[in-house]
């Protein structure tokens, strides 16, 4: 299954704006396999948000969903 | 109510005073209206490090920015007696002194318009997905980051 | 401090919005702000009596008043840590959907300026000796009344 | 002792906008007087002002003062 990724702020510095990724199935999954990749992202402080709704907790993902990491916002 | 398409709040840079004094000067015709209550983020050119702040450059997650943004609007038409709101955010590079948020809640009676305009400014700071990297004169930059309420 | 002349505060007639934007324009120079508040106040065409307001006549008793809005800022700038504060009010003719009172504070963080906006807007209300006279179409008038702080 | 008043608002459809006062030496006497000559005045409602200070209770006038009666404040 694939699973795009966009990435925001601060994060991009690491990880660029976007991943895709083969094989995860759900959000844990997910961070764990990004900090694998991207090992500066382990004490980053960010949300996670799948298909634009913010996640409170380990959430499976489906084919095509995208998740977005969202790192503190800094608007106004 | 729920389904329609939100509203597009980001322009392209800086926000002109002129483009203020439009909005302002297109409420004329509303004439119950008693009080505008006006919120301005201004980009400030501030010293860290002994380096100064030119100008930041904002960036969005389009999409979900603009969901958000409709429903802090919606929950603030519920919550207070409101001619029209209208907020403007920008995307891009913004220099120091220049307008990045215009927040501009209108009211038959101030008090609805003032306090409408506070909350939706204290929910676009927190609640809304957009980041702002401050820019250096000396082109190196930081990641900026907002204060709860200050 | 006490003793320097005070400000006028005056326009004769309604507030142009393009006089709004300039004063916004003028602290763009100004980099340590980072958020401006701004209060308009707008003649209401209210319905009394089945006759609708055309306008408000406004009128005031100018060396007390200015005497009054000096001290109002005196008491405000000690405070508010604010960079700087604006305040026109109209006297004469102000037809419905013009602007008559625009009150203008700018700080380094929002809540100085929101804050500050607002307790000006409401001592102005409530201690400014300016009086205004609302003119019906049928050119009848009656003299408005300020409730408490709506 | 010539005394000056000053009206506003409201008020002036009742009196003008100034009248001259002889003979009265405090505010209270001033008051009185004004009531006297325009009866309209005496149940409105004004607070008043004696060289621009309001004044909570009766005060000497002095030779030139200035006083002014202000109804309710209707700016903004």
């Amino acid at each position: 299954m694939q699973v795009k990724i966009i990435i925001f702020g601060q994060l991009t510095d690491i990880t660029g704006t976007s991943v895709s990724l083969d094989n995860v199935t759900d959000t844990d999954n997910l961070v764990k396999t990004m900090n694998k990749l991207y090992p500066g992202l382990a004490d980053k402080k960010y949300l996670v948000a799948v298909d634009k709704k913010i996640i409170a907790e380990n959430s499976l993902l489906k084919e095509n969903s995208t998740v977005a990491l969202l790192p503190p916002f800094s608007g106004g | 109510m729920k389904d329609r398409k939100p509203k597009n709040i980001f322009v392209q840079g800086a926000i002109p005073p002129s483009f203020i004094a439009d909005s302002i000067q297109k409420h004329s015709t509303q004439t119950t209206i008693g009080g505008h209550s006006i919120f301005l983020g201004q980009v400030r050119a501030d010293m860290i490090n002994d380096k100064k702040v030119a100008s930041i450059d904002y960036t969005t997650y389009e999409e979900m920015a603009l969901e958000k943004m409709q429903e802090i609007r919606e929950g603030i038409f519920e919550k207070y007696d409101l001619t029209c709101m209208h907020v403007y955010h920008s995307l891009g590079n913004v220099a120091a002194g220049e307008i990045s948020l215009f927040v501009f809640a209108s009211a038959a009676h101030r008090k609805a318009a003032i306090q409408a305009c506070e909350e939706t400014v204290e929910k676009i700071k927190a609640e809304l997905p957009v980041w702002g990297k401050e820019l250096f004169e000396d082109e190196t930059y930081q990641w900026k980051e907002n204060k709860q309420s200050q």
